[in-house]
């Protein structure tokens, strides 16, 4: 049975390109020009899906972005994308396209017995049932759901396609290039104003692509050559815009899947704009809205537009007859259009009175029209047989198609995500924007003002305004061609359908929301309108309402007995339609995901074997190749590197902070829990941090290196942080302080020299530097030059061991290292790692990332008597609450395990000998090493009432790997209490 | 008609298609006065109510929303539940709560699809995995389910992830809570009514407070925007707008508003079996019963009313989502949306009583409105009730700032929106 | 002995017929910041007129300089050059030398691949030679500054510049062919 | 959204740190009054309208600067001495 086939004439295709996809694994021809959604009618395509709930038989309803019912699996292996619109893709050679939610086709569903049970079906069934027999009882029924739910299946391979995001900015924004988009684009162009025009479809016209008109399509023509010879303009087709944001933001999606685009040649196949418009003008149209009645979802019943634009844009008409049903003018185009192209045609019509003019003119083409009419019911069960009429004319006519006129809805989304709630206009019959800031216009049918004298009027104007409005006030207005009338949108508002048909009639036709549904919700008292969307999930599918929503809407004001307004009306949020994930991420995604901060000695780390772990955004060298290929064991051999002979560690990653002023010293002195006013030059000192709360901000070294100068350094972690810790208070808080500060972290690159050794290594590197304790003391500083270059010797210690800083200029960072290496090499000094470099802290006592966590005081961390007692810091007053102060705070504790045939784990749960292991337990480990020193493993803790307890046993809960081991309590600093090394 | 739900009801109703479902909830107008009034008709101020009446037989009780029930961020999460909490006073009250999420459908004859499909957090590095210890090791000795994964036992049950050499952050291990998942929201706030309503609740819509009745440091009611109602005592839960609230009873608080956004791809079929949280970047992600990937990121990081938000944060979750699921790149995003929540320095929430009397508070939920709603419900019911903290909220006191007392569960320090 | 080694020495070069993203070496770089009224009047008695505003550089000879902050300046000249020594007792001096990896980006479709790397306007109308933007590329900080009708000096942070090298170079990929 | 940057000029958000309410007067460096500091560092105004707020210019010029902006809106009023 034919139902829609191709004309011989006529259409926007390009007859001498015929292209060929494949559909279902057979060819589909069809022509460049064509949308998938319209090769498929014309090579009679009807049924072409099955519905989401009851898996009835579906075919097209509109030939825009609105499609409801055509969605198909696009494209195959780890190029899938499920859910597509068949009116968004262009027919390509190469294009695949399967049908999705069928089994095993949409001609045969095995799925359609649900169809039998859809009384079960209704709204809301699932929060009354699937509760028993026992508590879990849903987790039984629920994969049987979700098997069913979803429409298309997606791949679980990753996307080789490439996605470009861009930024630009503009003067004028038009959306959307219709009569009154072109009108708005060109006139704001004719004033010098840089303009952006973006549609999202593949051609420039909007409405006139779907028309017939010679004059209309010479003015269309002749607009977008003007538009496309102006060098400030830049039209876009293929552009979506998805959603306005803060700001004027604008964020366009541009499709370029029909050019097949190689990611290896860099080609994307989307661009995301993300475009800042000094004014915007919105002429975005309408969509026109199905009417409501039995068996409204059989495959052929579309919208009497989309039948308009597949007759006059792909030359694509139903076979031999179709009925429109319409409440308004707007349904003669189609009726009048389609008759031209030979189609037989009907027209039921609500109203009980048609104008003169309409009735001379369909009559003149051999239209019935049956006057208070409308469709009371539609047969044929895989497409469209024959409607029964109702109302004034209860007659049944065979035909192949029915298209449905029931007004139209502007297109206001985009108007509202600036937060502004579109309103009711009654003329318009449906929502309208409800205001624009100062900087947005609208124009056309997306007010509510249909016609095309009238929008290209109004667009003309609205490009005028806006590029006045972005400063450009001289314009020449675009005139609408000659003869273009404007037709009444005027509708006989009617949203129920008739009573007595037995059909489904549907609201919602990807979701599968009837009116009973409505009706249902609507006597369970989900009555407002978010309560009936969620409750039916009307409006919640690929579509997002398009065609839906205010026939829901009106459907349940006529149940409350209240008005449309009064109803309400949805959020529109963005973006406009499906946004694919890529084009939003962009570039920024995998290897790019986030920079890598790499330190200067990065590539010398990689020549030699480093293993690097993530610290951050850095790279760290964690353990080296010498050592073993182990993380659990190579740091063994680093430690012992450094504490029997000498190693060397790039410590570059710390934050570095040059300070400078006349008031740096009291600066440092009131971000400093400890007195730095008076540190003399030459000399270091280990600093604390608090935040305003009191909490343990970070600490880090500052070293005096003139009167005026100080050179800081932080902790990798909290680097950024602090920095603008410290610009804040220098330019918010304490302007009075005559202090400038600069990041270091980038010029200057370190290296710890440490060990036993470390200062005949130092002397090998630098022999003219006197590194005597005389020369260079414990906790002193200073530069020396070294083949031209400064290099700033410090001479403290993480690992314990005696040991030196040293560092230069990151561009010799690698130089100077070799030089190290090489000229100490006697000295067996060898690289070591970031594990190692943390586990000798441990054995030291040292607090790191683990311990400062924000959660922790001072004396948490056994550092209180490092505050001044009489000086005044950051954090001081809040130090002092009374929780903070309390003897019973977890505190630093070091701990040994007295098990010598177990492990010790970071993230052990602490406990007293007696306590019965469960609960919060009264502390935990944060740090664990095995202690070269000790030949056993130790950790660094918090717990309750700190050293108290110390010499106490304890033990330390993995539940996790069902382990337990009993702990000693003992000092943090397990190594060298006295700093007989640090100062030998 | 059945007023109960269940299989066969839903049958009796298909045979008869003419036979009325009743209203879920009864919409009386407001009486002059109520023992209890809870300000604010959400899933906390809802579940408060039902237990009010079902806990401490309080069934004079009215509910009053500004808007329509459910209309705040219990219908705009991303729908998670899990007690995976390791602070001492948080780990009881959300376990709980997953409790009570258990035999929530039962309890309310609702199904909610409390779909315990387990949480699966992913950690980048082996410090993540040692502070991820810390947590499960605290929640296996609180009872809670918990067991850390290592890489190869993380790619079996995801192997979609990005395991290729070009993922930025490889992924090292996990904590996975097998009890965790997710519910669907909306029945919560609908279930809730419906079962309170059936107590004798009253659920009174589009009815603004606009003022507190206090004198003598005593609460006795609300001015409303449909006349003054009198209470006993008055319960406020009104997340999102706490600040404003308060202010009208004169309280200032230490909460911020901020905007949370989540969102939704269009449906596919079952592909993402768990919910899978990421420790690179704040990023969690589960598969709705209808076939959505819905998911979200941080909040957009600086305070507003607005329900908007800001598109970088989009790209941020975006980014998160393609990097960390390669093939999510191709599916399409249908809506984003934004909640407004309260941010309170520490992270953590407030149930407790207030320096008026009989005046009560429970709001700065953060990020985890949600999956409290039973146990907040519960708990702040008891305060109410007792007029004392119920146990399990004992810490999430007011004046937990000025004693020193934060609950920052994740250690991110006192700024609001940082938390 | 010692010698300078770039950032980008392992980084894979761009080659491209319509388009130069190459490194830039061979430059000094001094920040200096105000720490007395008269800051402004001495700087420029050192090193000749100062930019008015961060947007535009002032180049003065070989020597080009950024205000890039509330009385703080960057000046950039070739490495034989003496600006460091003259600006003694001027206000903080720190030299960032290593601080920053030059990448020039140069050619016809410059413009266009700027605009996918940073939310700046490069219209050609807007962006002219000499303006400059302190903005952000890839989550980094970046001085760009526009060295002629199709070229531009980007100042990257050297323990990201790899990085942010691997992400121009993308962005740049569409015409490496 | 756009901040003005008062240094730089208007700039996308994505190049600012947000610094919290600026309405909050600091208490004076070392004084000890508990209560002051409570209210200053955890306790909220959170208005429903005209807030003023630190940002930095943190992808730029680093400068600190406070900021008039509506939390209804997010309507920007301009920076604020």
């Amino acid at each position: 049975m034919t139902s829609f086939r191709r004309l011989s004439t006529g259409g926007r295709i390009a007859r001498n390109q015929p292209v060929t996809a494949r559909f279902d694994g057979k060819p589909l021809p069809g022509f460049t020009g064509d949308t998938l959604a319209s090769a498929l009618l014309a090579n009679n395509k009807v049924l072409i899906g099955r519905s989401f709930k009851y898996h009835r038989p579906r075919g097209l309803v509109a030939a825009g972005i609105e499609e409801p019912n055509g969605l198909f699996t696009i494209g195959e292996g780890a190029r899938n994308e499920p859910n597509v619109a068949a009116t968004m893709v262009e027919m390509t050679d190469g294009l695949v396209a399967k049908t999705q939610n069928a089994w095993p086709s949409p001609n045969f569903d095995l799925m359609a017995v649900n169809s039998l049970l859809s009384p079960l079906f209704q709204s809301g069934f699932y929060y009354k049932t699937f509760m028993g027999p026992s508590k879990g009882s849903w987790m039984f029924y629920e994969p049987f759901i979700r098997k069913a739910a979803g429409l298309g299946k997606a791949t679980d391979l990753p996307d080789p396609d490439r996605y470009d995001m861009r930024f630009a900015f503009c003067d004028v924004l038009v959306i959307g290039s219709g009569p009154a988009g072109l009108a708005a684009a060109l006139t704001a162009g004719r004033s010098g104003a840089r303009v952006v025009l973006a549609e999202q479809d593949s051609d420039f016209g909007g409405s006139l692509l779907s028309g017939n008109d010679a004059e209309q399509e010479a003015w269309r023509v002749s607009c977008v050559e003007e538009l496309q010879s102006l060098p400030n303009v830049d039209a876009f087709t293929r552009t979506t815009v998805q959603g306005l944001y803060d700001g004027n933001l604008a964020v366009l999606v541009e499709n370029r899947s029909r050019l097949h685009p190689d990611p290896a040649k860099g080609q994307p196949r989307m661009v995301l704009t993300q475009l800042r418009a000094k004014t915007i003008v919105m002429a975005t149209g309408a969509i026109e809205r199905p009417l409501v009645f039995s068996n409204n979802d059989r495959p052929g019943v579309m919208l009497a537009s989309a039948l308009r634009s597949y007759v006059n844009r792909f030359a694509v008409a139903p076979d031999k007859r179709a009925v429109i049903v319409t409440n308004n003018d707007t349904a003669y185009d189609a009726a009048l259009d389609l008759a031209a192209a030979g189609i037989a045609i009907t027209v039921a019509d609500h109203r009980t009175a048609v104008s003169a003019d309409l009735l001379s003119r369909a009559g003149a083409r051999g239209i019935a029209i049956f006057p208070g009419s409308g469709i009371f019911d539609v047969e044929g069960s895989k497409g469209v047989t024959r409607v029964k009429l109702g109302g004034a004319h209860a007659v049944t006519i065979e035909c192949d198609a029915v298209g449905m006129a029931g007004g139209w809805s502007p297109v206001v989304h985009l108007s509202s995500h600036g937060g502004i709630k579109p309103k009711y206009d009654e003329t318009a019959a449906g929502f309208v924007p409800g205001g624009f800031p100062a900087s947005h216009f609208g124009a056309g049918a997306m007010m509510g003002r249909y016609g095309l004298s009238a929008a290209i009027a109004e667009g003309s104007n609205a490009g005028a305004s806006a590029a006045s409005h972005a400063g450009f006030g001289k314009t020449r207005p675009v005139y609408a061609p000659e003869h273009a009338t404007d037709r009444s949108y005027a509708i006989l508002p009617s949203w129920s359908p008739p009573q007595g048909a037995k059909g489904k009639a549907f609201v919602d036709f990807q979701n599968d929301v009837t009116i009973k549904d409505v009706k249902i919700a609507h006597q369970e008292g989900y009555r407002s309108v978010e309560h009936l969307k969620r409750y039916t999930t009307l409006g919640m599918g690929t579509d997002q309402g398009k065609t839906s929503n205010i026939n829901a809407l009106a459907l349940m004001a006529e149940y409350r007995g209240i008005t449309i307004p009064e109803a309400g009306t949805t959020t529109f949020r963005p973006p406009y339609a499906p946004l694919t994930m890529g084009a939003i991420a962009g570039r920024t995604v995998g290897s790019h995901f986030r920079p890598v901060r790499r330190s200067p000695l990065h590539d010398w780390h990689v020549k030699n074997g480093a293993t690097f772990i993530d610290a951050g955004l850095w790279k760290r060298a964690w353990y080296y190749a010498w050592a073993g290929n182990s993380p659990e064991t190579a740091y063994v051999k680093e430690m012992e590197l450094v504490r029997r002979g000498v190693g060397l560690a790039d410590v570059s990653t710390l934050g570095k902070i040059d300070i400078q002023g006349p008031d740096a010293a009291e600066f440092l002195n009131r971000v400093y829990v400890n007195g730095f006013a008076k540190l003399p030059v030459g000399k270091v000192r280990y600093g604390v941090m608090l935040n305003d709360d009191g909490i343990v901000l970070d600490d880090g070294t500052t070293a005096r290196i003139t009167d005026n100068q100080f050179y800081m350094t932080t902790t990798t972690a909290q680097a950024g942080e602090v920095m603008s810790w410290l610009e804040y208070l220098l330019q918010m808080q304490w302007p009075e302080l005559n202090v400038q500060v600069a990041s270091l972290t980038d010029e200057w690159a370190g290296m710890a020299v440490s060990g036993p050794k470390a200062r005949e290594a130092l002397q090998l590197a630098f022999p003219d530097a006197d590194a005597s304790n005389e020369g260079l003391p414990y906790m002193g500083c200073k530069d020396i030059p070294f083949d031209g270059v400064t290099v700033r010797l410090l001479r403290m210690s993480f690992s314990g061991e005696l040991a030196y800083e040293v560092h230069v200029a990151a561009d010799y960072a690698i130089s100077l290292w070799e030089h190290i290496l090489k000229a100490a090499a006697s000295t067996g000094i060898k690289p070591y790692g970031l594990e190692a470099l943390a586990s000798l802290r441990i054995e030291k006592g040292h607090v790191a990332g683990l311990e400062l966590d924000h959660r922790n005081t001072l004396d948490d961390l056994g550092l209180g008597k490092m505050a001044g007692k009489e000086k005044d810091y950051v954090g001081k007053a809040l130090r002092f609450r009374e929780d903070c102060q309390s003897p019973e705070r977890w505190s630093l504790v070091g701990l040994e395990l007295m098990e010598p045939d177990k492990k010790l784990r970071g993230g052990s749960i602490l406990f007293a000998a007696t306590d019965e292991i469960k609960g919060h337990g009264r502390g935990y480990i944060t740090s664990v090493t095995w202690s070269t020193e000790l030949n056993k493993f130790i950790a660094l803790g918090l717990y309750k009432g700190g050293l108290k307890h110390e010499g106490e046993e304890i033990i330390a809960a993995f539940p996790l790997k069902n382990e337990q081991a009993r702990l000693k309590i003992v000092s943090p600093h397990f190594i060298d209490k006295e700093g007989a090394r640090l100062n030998a | 008609m059945s007023k109960h739900y269940s299989a066969l009801a839903l049958a009796r109703h298909a045979l008869d298609p003419d036979m009325p479902w009743p209203k879920a909830w009864e919409s009386p107008e407001p009486k002059s006065s109520y023992d209890v009034v809870i300000v604010g008709g959400g899933g906390h101020g809802l579940a408060t109510a039902y237990y009010l009446a079902k806990n401490h037989g309080i069934t004079n009780v009215a509910v009053i929303e500004k808007s329509y029930i459910g209309s705040g961020n219990v219908g705009r999460n991303t729908t998670l539940i899990r007690s995976n909490y390791m602070i001492g006073g948080n780990t009881a009250f959300f376990e709980h709560s997953l409790k009570l999420w258990e035999g929530l459908s039962h309890d309310l004859n609702f199904n909610c699809m409390v779909s315990q499909r387990g949480q699966i957090v992913l950690a980048v590095n082996p410090v993540q995995m040692d502070v991820f210890a810390r947590r499960g090791n605290t929640m296996r000795l609180n009872g809670i389910d918990a067991e850390l994964l290592d890489a190869g036992e993380v790619r079996k049950l995801l192997p979609y992830l990005d395991w290729s050499k070009d993922a930025r952050w490889p992924i090292y291990g996990a904590i996975m809570q097998p009890r965790a998942g997710t519910v669907r929201h909306d029945a919560v706030a609908w279930g809730y009514a419906r079962a309170a309503s059936a107590l004798g609740v009253h659920i009174i819509e589009n009815c603004e407070v606009t003022g507190f009745v206090i004198e003598n440091g005593k609460c006795s009611g609300v001015e409303t925007s449909r006349g003054r109602i009198n209470a006993g005592r008055v319960g406020i839960a009104v997340a999102g707008h706490t600040s404003h609230v308060a202010r009208l009873a004169g309280m200032k608080l230490p909460v911020e508003s901020h905007i949370l956004q989540a969102f939704v791809t269009e449906p596919i079929k079952p592909i993402v079996d768990n919910v899978i949280s990421w420790g690179a970047e704040l990023f969690y992600l589960s598969q709705s019963d209808k076939g959505g990937l819905v998911f979200g990121g941080h909040i957009d990081g600086f305070n507003t009313y607005t329900q908007r938000g800001q598109f970088n944060r989009i790209q941020t979750v975006a980014e998160c989502a393609v990097s960390l699921m390669p093939f999510i790149s191709r599916l399409r995003m249908l809506r984003h949306w934004g909640g407004i929540q309260d941010m309170t320095p520490d992270g953590s929430p407030f149930i407790c009583k207030t320096p008026t009397r009989d005046l009560y508070l429970n709001g700065g939920w953060c990020y985890q409105g949600f999956k409290a709603t039973p146990a907040s419900g519960w708990t702040f019911a008891h305060t109410i009730a007792h007029d004392q903290e119920h146990e399990l909220v004992r810490d999430f006191a007011l004046d937990r700032f000025e004693k020193g007392r934060e609950l920052d569960e994740f250690g991110l320090g006192n700024w609001t929106y940082k938390q | 002995m010692l010698e300078r080694i770039s950032a980008l020495a392992s980084a894979r070069p761009y080659v491209s017929s319509v388009l130069t993203i190459a490194e830039r070496a061979g430059f000094t770089l001094t920040q200096v910041a105000g720490l007395s009224p008269d800051f402004e009047t001495k700087l420029s008695a050192a090193v000749g007129p100062l930019p008015g505003s961060v947007s535009r550089a002032q180049v003065n000879g070989e020597r080009v300089i950024f205000r890039i902050g509330p009385a703080q300046f960057w000046i950039v000249e070739p490495e034989a050059g003496t600006t460091p020594a003259r600006l003694d007792g001027v206000g903080a001096v720190t030299p960032l030398t290593s601080s920053r990896v030059r990448i020039a980006i140069a050619g016809a479709p410059a413009r266009e691949v700027m605009a996918m790397l940073a939310p700046v306007d490069f219209h050609p109308a807007v962006f002219t030679p000499g303006a400059v933007a302190l903005t952000g590329i890839h989550h980094t900080p970046v001085t760009i500054h526009c060295t002629g009708e199709n070229a531009f000096d980007t100042y990257v942070m050297r323990t990201f510049a790899r990085d942010v090298w691997d992400a121009i170079t993308d962005a740049g990929a569409a015409y490496q062919f | 959204m756009m901040i003005p940057c008062p240094h730089c000029g208007d700039r996308d958000v994505s190049e600012f740190r947000y610094g919290g309410d600026a309405s909050k007067q600091r208490p004076a460096h070392g004084t000890g009054d508990l209560k002051a500091w409570h209210d200053y560092v955890f306790v909220f105004e959170n208005p429903k309208g005209p807030h003023t707020e630190y940002w930095q210019h943190v992808l730029g010029c680093r400068r600190w600067f406070r900021l008039a902006r509506n939390t209804a809106t997010n309507e920007i009023g301009g920076v604020v001495s």
